[in-house]
């Protein structure tokens, strides 16, 4: 069992269970977008994890990355001969580029100023969003033209269930794949031990850097799936509350853990839908939920349970 | 050959000298001891010469090559990694997996390949862990490999960390403290290994509390006292030196010095 | 979905409720309708008066014995301001909850996150939300109850242009709401040869407005200020207006038409004008105003429900709710697209906003006569001008 | 200069609300290492509860008093149920905490407050004061003056109470602290409970001029926040500086350069001083120690 748990293939497999047994277990259009948000956030979450989980660095700015995807894709075909699949691809090349620039010297910054600092981007980028309406069409959003490939036009509720799913799977692949690898043990490294990771060799700028990159092609990505998925997009997508949004599902389901990232996204989307009967209690539940969670698993749903379980055996 | 020559070497903090005007030469192949009371600078010491922190004065050289203010991950390319007096492990995974971090720099960087999971990095992971598991044999810790390191005991995690810096392949070895916060036993099995790493000809520069291990595998001895050179030399020259007895050891080393001596 | 296959497909519902005799709708079936409301969130001021609105007369018309026999009922989802929340609740309202009709979606941008999703799913759509866009170009499935803004910015600047002013200073709020209107003003301005010499802005959440007032004060010859935007911001903006001791006339926008403006911006708001619907004078407009007896009707049962003071903005939500009633009384039936076909269909409808005739390239039936110009004078609305 | 004048005292009246929230925000992490993301709630039940208990008849200043009393409450209760509990759990895992304590106390006062703006009347008139061509508000100088009252008055708690001593002691070594007998676990709720006090009465004395509703505390949060960091986290003279270059960095953003990325022109402010200063302009620079 054990054995099991920790192959490198055990989470990508496993969401890929729950993806196939979602897509055939719910009936409706309604369950399958719902499942579908839950890919998408999921995916930025384990974006934000390999940098937060693993390599222990904040941010509170990462829903300008999914922004700067959503747009990319809106605005991309409108301004270039583009596809908007093409765009999704220039906008999670652009999403690299301006972290890498803006990584550079924020990351420099340590805990809670790192903290301040990755806020700022974010709100910077929603206010480019929002006041360049001439571009992003405002406050008020824009359209996204719907994607087609190979001359097939993806639309439909199941079509995007299957490729946000299908995403997602492969996304959690590679997170495993690099957490794995020399650079993922490099990132664990630094987490622990700045100077630790230095005197064995890390390059500790490089490897932060590589980290917020790389989360941000996964949040970027994440953000272009949901605005060709929804065909209609708003800057509340790379609003503070969407990046605060985003911590919550890490540390909830847990950081450091895959699985829980997807944990921590079903809760964060299906959490409202469930309460949606409370009507105006919703909030105060999902203010109590977050905090009894974090109270009495505090290290996250998934680790928490997993220690449990080992303590059990 | 001179493998580590420090020159005149110094740094403050907040006014107070840490570290003033130290020099030495450590010969390849040799152990070299820096002794001195709590708060002597030993630490700094390391710590400038590891380029952890960066000389007010002075220039650190490493096998001829003058390597003052090079950053530390820079260092290990030059053969030099080192351990911590205050444990720096890598709580949060395996014990294995500690030491393939020491590998670090003998295996490819590029990250596409990572990300991909393509057959060189599987190879690579399996090569590295198979050489963590070496080195772990040697420290008596090979049965632990795939425990968190944070469930280890403190002796086998200062085992730890000098394995991860052999895993570097270093030419040259600094251990802060190896032995503190060890009993008997655990002493000894350091102070073998510490021995068997000079036989396979890295250097190793120690700093250390524990006299009797210190006299015992040190070729030369550097005592630091308030941040300046108290004395240099052998074992038995610093033994004798009445300086070191009198502001180093004390009333109370200064009797078991005595004793050795006769 | 073309005319024959919609024909085909009532065609197959009637088929079917015959095949399966009348008594497959009961009586107690009820007719299904769903709204997406921002109840919370920064535009809860259009959502929470909305959502109370639609309950109070969902019940009042089932105590009455509802819609074609049959009850009504309501299903009503907060979004939060969140479009893509709002596009969720949605996708539940259609493939879940299958209601057969949708009002609301208070803003602009919840609206056309939605709009897609209702002209696939082909349902008919009243949305609550104040931008043009929403109906312009026509949407198939898609209507609007509240005026739009540029009918709006029509109405200030006439009513500038009656005063002489050709020279303003415009000062919005960033939210959706003042920047679609301060972009529709900016169209439209020329028409009425008024020029904009300072235009600045302040964000939804701004405390303090004075250093962009101060701004447009020392920008030359302005005659008058407009500002688009709702909220707590205009009752801010009016009353650093006040405070820089700013004299030309201020206009605000149909976003600050609640009570709860006059309140905020206290005696500062003595003289400023806007354009609003009737509702907001419904005591004071004349007993053979066509829209009187609707009005007072709606503003007495909402004050004496809720205890708080009636808005324009439940007022639209009274206005959806009553036109999609129409409807379905009008088409006989539950079926999306004939209750579609009669929202169309809707004429001389009178509601808070105003008379409704609807076509099928006009989705809103609204013009600008049915907005009034108000001046608030000794913290009461008054109605100026020859209207 | 009467333009100057004019975009610094909204610079300031600004300033000193965030200035007051990010002393909360210091005040707290001292004691215990949590950044409170809930420090907005307290100033939006001090001007809320006002409105509500005035609105039953009862007079300003003892709404006033009533407000402070819910908010310290609120604070101690915050404490008690789930910082408490949680107690030794990482620094991120808390704050997810305070989020979920604001989420909670937001929506909670929209159920017992209601979901409007209001307001409350400003305590000496409407009538600007014009200074230099320049025109502020009474309730401004309240502000401010409030602002500089609490500020001199938590100064002379700190050193020269007992407790407050306490306070300033847990805030330099927390474990030293508990050797020479200080109960931390009380200093932190003591702590809490100042904090709620000030954010309460900053409340109190802004909503008057800046409105108030069951939302306002997010983004006094994040500003305040803000403040607190570009100041450096734990220092009380940084947060106050913070708060008023924040206020003062948006008032000129928009006099000057552009009213619709004033925001952003503070921030990019803040990088740039967090890019030359890392910890802040008041923040203790630290040694690494290995």
């Amino acid at each position: 069992m054990g054995r099991l748990f920790n192959h490198p293939l055990a989470a990508p497999a496993l969401i890929a269970l729950i993806v196939i047994a979602c897509g055939f277990g719910l009936g409706s259009n309604f369950y399958l977008r719902v499942a579908a948000l839950v890919w998408i956030s999921a995916l930025a979450a384990i974006g934000l994890n390999l940098l937060m989980g693993f390599a222990g660095q904040v941010s509170l700015g990462h829903a300008g990355f999914f922004g700067i995807g959503a747009y990319a894709v809106a605005v991309g075909p409108n301004v270039l001969p583009v596809s908007p699949l093409l765009a999704l691809v220039l906008g999670i090349a652009l999403a690299a580029v301006i972290a890498y620039l803006v990584g550079r010297p924020i990351l420099k910054l340590k805990g809670h100023y790192l903290a301040v600092a990755t806020l700022g981007f974010g709100i910077l980028v929603y206010m480019v969003l929002s006041n360049e309406s001439g571009l992003t069409g405002g406050p008020d959003g824009m359209p996204v033209s719907r994607a087609t490939l190979f001359g097939w036009r993806l639309k439909g509720v199941d079509t995007w269930y299957w490729i946000t799913g299908g995403v997602l799977v492969v996304g959690a692949w590679v997170a495993v794949n690099l957490v794995r690898s020399p650079t993922g043990r490099a990132l664990r490294a630094l987490h622990d031990s700045e100077v630790a990771a230095r005197v064995v060799g890390v390059d500790v700028a490089r490897y932060k850097l590589v980290a917020f990159v790389v989360s941000a092609v996964y949040t970027a990505l994440a953000g272009g799936l949901l605005a060709l998925f929804n065909g209609f997009i708003t800057p509340d997508v790379a609003g503070f509350m969407h990046s605060i949004e985003f911590v919550v599902m890490v540390v909830l389901g847990g950081m450091g853990s895959i699985v829980g990232s997807l944990v921590g996204a079903a809760i964060l989307i299906a959490l409202p839908q469930a309460l949606s009967a409370f009507q105006e209690y919703e909030h105060l539940a999902l203010g109590l939920i977050l905090m009894v969670f974090m109270i009495f698993l505090r290290k996250g749903i998934v680790p928490s349970l997993v220690a449990l379980a080992g303590r059990g055996r | 050959m001179t493998a580590l020559s420090v020159r005149d070497i110094g740094i403050s903090f907040g006014g107070v000298k840490a570290v003033d005007s130290v020099s030495f030469d450590v010969e390849e192949g040799s152990i070299f001891s820096i002794i001195g009371p709590n708060g002597a600078g030993k630490t700094t010491l390391f710590n400038l010469i590891s380029g952890v922190y960066l000389p007010k004065a002075g220039t650190v050289s490493l096998f001829g090559e003058d390597v003052t203010g090079v950053a530390p991950n820079r260092l290990v390319a030059r053969g030099l990694s080192r351990t911590f007096q205050n444990l720096q492990i890598f709580f949060r995974m395996t014990v294995a997996e500690n030491v393939m971090v020491g590998r670090h720099l003998k295996e490819a960087r590029g990250i596409v390949p990572h990300l991909l999971s393509l057959p060189s990095v599987v190879r690579q992971n399996r090569d590295s862990r198979t050489e963590a598991i070496r080195l772990l044999d040697r420290i008596g810790l090979a049965g632990r490999a795939d425990d968190l390191a944070a469930n280890l005991p403190y002796g086998e995690l200062k085992r730890l960390e000098i394995a991860r810096a052999l895993a570097t392949e270093p030419k040259i070895l600094l251990l802060d403290e190896p032995a503190a916060g060890c009993n008997p036993k655990e002493t000894e099995d350091i102070e073998r290994l510490i021995e068997a790493i000079a036989a396979d000809g890295v250097t190793v520069v120690l700093v250390e509390h524990d006299m009797r291990l210190v006299m015992r595998i040190s070729n030369r001895l550097h005592v630091l006292d308030y941040g300046k050179t108290l004395a240099s030399g052998t074992a038995e020259d610093v033994r004798t030196n009445p300086e070191v007895i009198k502001a180093y050891l004390g009333t109370h080393g200064a009797e078991e010095a005595a004793r050795a001596r006769r | 979905m073309t005319k024959f296959q919609r024909l085909a497909r009532l065609a197959a519902v009637s088929a079917a409720s015959l095949a399966l005799g009348l008594t497959a709708v009961s009586a107690a079936d009820p007719i299904k309708i769903g709204s997406v409301l921002a109840v919370t969130g920064p535009a809860s001021f259009l959502g929470d008066p909305e959502d109370k609105t639609l309950k109070m007369y969902v019940d009042k018309i089932n105590e009455e014995g509802g819609v074609l026999g049959r009850p009504l009922e309501l299903i009503v989802y907060d979004s939060g301001g969140d479009a893509n929340k709002a596009r969720t609740f949605a996708t539940r309202l259609i493939e879940d909850d299958e209601v057969v009709a949708i009002v609301g979606g208070a803003t602009t941008g919840t609206t056309m996150a939605m709009v897609p999703l209702v002209e696939d799913a082909e349902i008919p759509f009243i949305s609550l939300g104040g931008a043009v866009v929403i109906i312009d170009p026509v949407k198939e499935w898609v209507f609007k109850t509240p005026h739009t803004d540029r009918m709006a910015c029509q109405k200030i600047f006439e009513d500038m242009k009656a005063n002489g002013y050709t020279k303003i200073g415009m000062i919005s709020g960033t939210g959706g709401f003042g920047k679609s209107m301060r972009q529709q003003c900016l169209d439209v301005i020329g028409d009425y040869g008024i020029e904009v010499v300072a235009d600045e802005t302040y964000g939804p959440s701004d405390a303090d407005m004075t250093p962009q007032l101060t701004k447009i004060k020392n920008a030359d010859g302005v005659q008058a200020v407009v500002n688009p935007g709702f909220g707590q911001g205009p009752a801010i903006v009016t009353r650093n207006y006040r405070q820089l001791g700013i004299e030309v006339p201020l206009y605000q926008s149909h976003g600050v038409a609640s009570k709860s403006f006059i309140e905020l911006a206290g005696d500062s708001a003595n003289g400023v004008r806007l354009p609003a619907a009737a509702l907001l004078v419904a005591d004071k407009l004349p007993d053979n105003d066509p829209q009187k007896a609707v009005v007072v009707d709606y503003k007495t049962m909402y004050e004496d429900q809720t205890g708080e003071d009636v808005s324009t903005f439940g007022g639209h939500a009274y206005d959806g709710l009553m036109i999609l009633v129409e409807a379905i009384k009008k088409a006989g039936s539950d079926d999306p697209a004939a209750i579609r076909d009669a929202i169309e269909a809707t004429t001389g409808f009178v509601g808070t906003g105003g008379e409704v005739n609807m076509s099928a390239d006009d989705h809103l039936g609204l013009d600008v006569s049915a907005f009034k110009m108000l001046e608030i004078q000794d913290g009461d609305w008054t109605i100026v001008g020859g209207n | 200069m009467a333009e100057f004048l004019q975009f610094a005292f909204s610079g300031l009246t600004v300033g000193a609300v965030y200035a007051l929230v990010a002393i909360g925000f210091t005040l707290i992490y001292n004691a215990s290492d949590v950044v409170n993301f809930a420090q907005g709630e307290f100033v939006m039940i001090g001007g809320m509860a006002t409105v509500f208990i005035m609105a039953a008849g009862v007079p300003m200043p003892l709404a006033a008093g009533g407000a402070i009393v819910i908010a310290v409450a609120v604070g101690l209760l915050l404490h008690r149920l789930a910082i408490e509990p949680a107690r030794g759990a990482d620094a991120v895992t808390l704050i997810i905490i305070t989020i979920g304590a604001s989420i909670f106390l937001r929506s909670a006062a929209s159920i017992v407050f209601d979901k409007q703006f209001h307001t409350l009347p400003p305590f000496t008139g409407e009538t600007p004061i014009v200074i230099g061509g320049a025109a502020i508000l009474p309730q401004s100088l309240w502000v401010l003056g409030g602002g500089v009252v609490i500020v001199t008055i938590l100064w002379a708690f700190l050193t020269h109470t007992i407790l407050g001593k306490a306070i300033l002691a847990t805030a330099a070594n927390r474990l030293a602290a508990k050797l020479v007998g200080i109960n931390t676990s009380y200093v932190v709720g003591l702590s809490f409970a100042v904090s709620a006090a000030i954010g309460a009465i900053a409340g109190i004395l802004v909503s008057p001029v800046t409105l108030t509703r069951y939302d306002v505390g997010t983004l006094l949060a994040l500003k305040g926040f803000a403040a607190a960091m570009v100041g450096g986290m734990g220092s009380p003279i940084g947060a106050i500086v913070g708060g008023l270059l924040i206020g003062l960095l948006e008032a000129f953003g928009a006099g000057y350069i552009s009213s619709d990325y004033k925001d952003a022109i503070a921030f990019l402010v803040i990088l740039a001083v967090l890019f030359f200063m890392p910890t802040g302009l008041f923040g203790r620079a630290s040694v690494e120690r290995v």
